[in-house]
């Protein structure tokens, strides 16, 4: 089945981030299909590339490299959410890209379930 | 032709859009509205529902000058050009805080729970904000 | 010590944690989506009156303005930001986010 | 429809609000802190009690473990992440952020 | 010497960390208890006090594995190494939660509310997570 | 009087920004002092200097410029909070400053007032 999932919240101030990886994993280890993540509000935060999380906890944005560049899903954080909060191309998470929300408008159309972690 | 636009129908998807957010303590709401107008774009048959705070949205009235933040409830007014016209609000959450239709800024069906899980059930997707 | 609350009392607990808890006289400054707690005619507007029974409330006027509450339940007043600084001299302020 | 609540019950109406609009039968997904709504013994305990006459309410277990919450209400079902996937496999969801 | 230490033994002020939220679904919870852990080092009077949802970061047996979040409860116990011993824990709110003072993952004293708002009183200044 | 302002939230995101604003130059206006701004949690997005907010919006981060640099407040976001959202020196806002926790518990001591907007 698709799957399109939607992250409203902020890495680490929120647990939408690790919930959405764990459901993304759990998905795919049972043939699912991911046609695309979508960051939005203060989720957009998921994309920067400058954060440094402690060593001794999760790196929630290798998690995104690791399901955008490894496992090839397509993952997007809107742009204007972005610009107003300093998220911006060139700074941001391999394996992620920055697009307008006609992406989430896009995923929701084409998949069979949008799921919304905030 | 004829065929042509009955195929473009049948792709057409319900979609709902589910306010649950009061306006301006935090941006979900207008950011949520920004949503819904990019959708729009895209010719499906949504919907608008306001349930909780999410019916303060609407109420007429609001002047953000003095907290200096950018308005929109002039914007739902622009909702009917968009073509979103399925706005409906939740009655009992509009009878706790102390509304009625008049208060609001523009044209709403008000709706029982019933009516708006009925609503929920036909959707190909709904999106919380 | 003034209580300041700035979460809707319809979704969130805050006002009532904070009126539970503050002691008798001591104000209440209701600030962004926490002035709707201050609107006549809700579902909350006689827990609002009972909190007035024991707690001067206020309510910031830039936030009423932009959310249209202009019905108050009786007994309100209401401060603009001048007023919310001399509140915060006259007393410590703990904010119930 | 599913219907998913990931905040707590006694401080957010996230899941009043949810099980009020819900259809009869739908079930609930109870998450993050939203799994707080599930423990036996609390003052939200009997309102659970209440919607599972109505919805089928599922927790989910890596949720509960992190929150020690190991009393439940009776006839709350557990699901880890693989069982949240059918979930949302089996039926269409709404997420009451 | 003796004089010094009573110098600085004035300019002790009392800071209350009012911790009101869950912990693991936000980080306000853990970051709270980063910013009690160093304040500590600037040898102030302080107090902790548990209300509402607040009141679940406390709760032993929390098992964090598979949320794949660190956990942080074992911090609590650390505290006492801090000098932070004031520990304090609003019944109500430990009572609609269910829970009682052995629930908890370490020593702490039950307040009532009245008991709560007199120390909030007392203090130079409350910080709220 | 001595003034020390706490700030929790992400601009924009949140209305948190705009009512310390609002609190800070109204306290100005009446003679008090600010000891220190402080972010912390989302909060630290506010020093984010590579954000673009819409040109018909107000703009936030100009606002702590305005107050870091014109007015002389010390502003300073916290670096452990920073590092887990990716707000680092040399992309932060003119005016602010990136520093320790310490610089909390240090404002706390120092103001006859703590305020928290969260």
């Amino acid at each position: 089945m698709k799957f399109a999932v939607q992250v409203l919240e902020a890495p680490y101030n929120n647990q939408a981030s690790d919930t959405a990886y764990h459901f993304i994993k759990a998905a795919l280890d049972k043939g699912h299909t991911i046609v695309r993540v979508f960051f939005y509000h203060n989720g957009v935060v998921n994309a920067n590339n400058s954060a440094e999380p402690p060593n001794d906890d999760r790196n929630i944005y290798k998690r995104w490299t690791e399901l955008g560049k490894e496992k090839g899903i397509d993952i997007v954080a809107c742009i204007a959410a972005s610009k107003r909060r300093g998220i911006k191309e060139g700074q941001i998470v391999e394996g992620t890209r920055i697009s307008g929300l006609g992406q989430l408008a896009d995923m929701t159309i084409e998949a069979d379930r949008l799921i919304t972690f905030g | 032709m004829m065929d042509e636009e009955m195929e473009v129908n049948e792709n057409v998807k319900k979609v709902m859009f589910v306010m649950r957010k009061a306006p301006h303590g935090s941006i979900y709401s207008y950011e949520g509205l920004e949503t819904v107008l990019i959708t729009a774009a895209y010719e499906q048959d949504m919907t608008m529902v306001f349930v909780g705070d999410g019916v303060f949205a609407l109420v007429k009235g609001q002047d953000t000058t003095d907290i200096g933040i950018k308005g929109f409830i002039k914007t739902y007014g622009a909702l009917e050009h968009y073509d979103v016209e399925k706005i409906y609000v939740d009655r009992v959450s509009m009878e706790e805080r102390g509304l009625t239709p008049d208060d609001f800024a523009i044209d709403v069906e008000v709706k029982e729970a019933e009516e708006i899980a009925a609503l929920m059930e036909e959707q190909h997707a709904t999106i919380p904000y | 010590m003034l209580h300041m609350v700035n979460k809707s009392p319809f979704s969130n607990s805050a006002l009532e944690e904070a009126a539970r808890i503050a002691s008798k006289g001591s104000p209440i400054l209701l600030i962004e989506d926490g002035v709707y707690a201050a609107r006549a005619g809700t579902s909350f507007a006689p827990k609002l009156a009972d909190i007035l029974k024991d707690h001067p409330v206020y309510v910031l006027t830039p936030d009423l303005k932009a959310r249209a509450v202009d019905k108050l339940v009786e007994g309100v007043e209401q401060v603009d930001y001048s007023g919310f600084v001399d509140l915060v001299e006259k007393d410590k302020v703990h904010s119930w986010v």
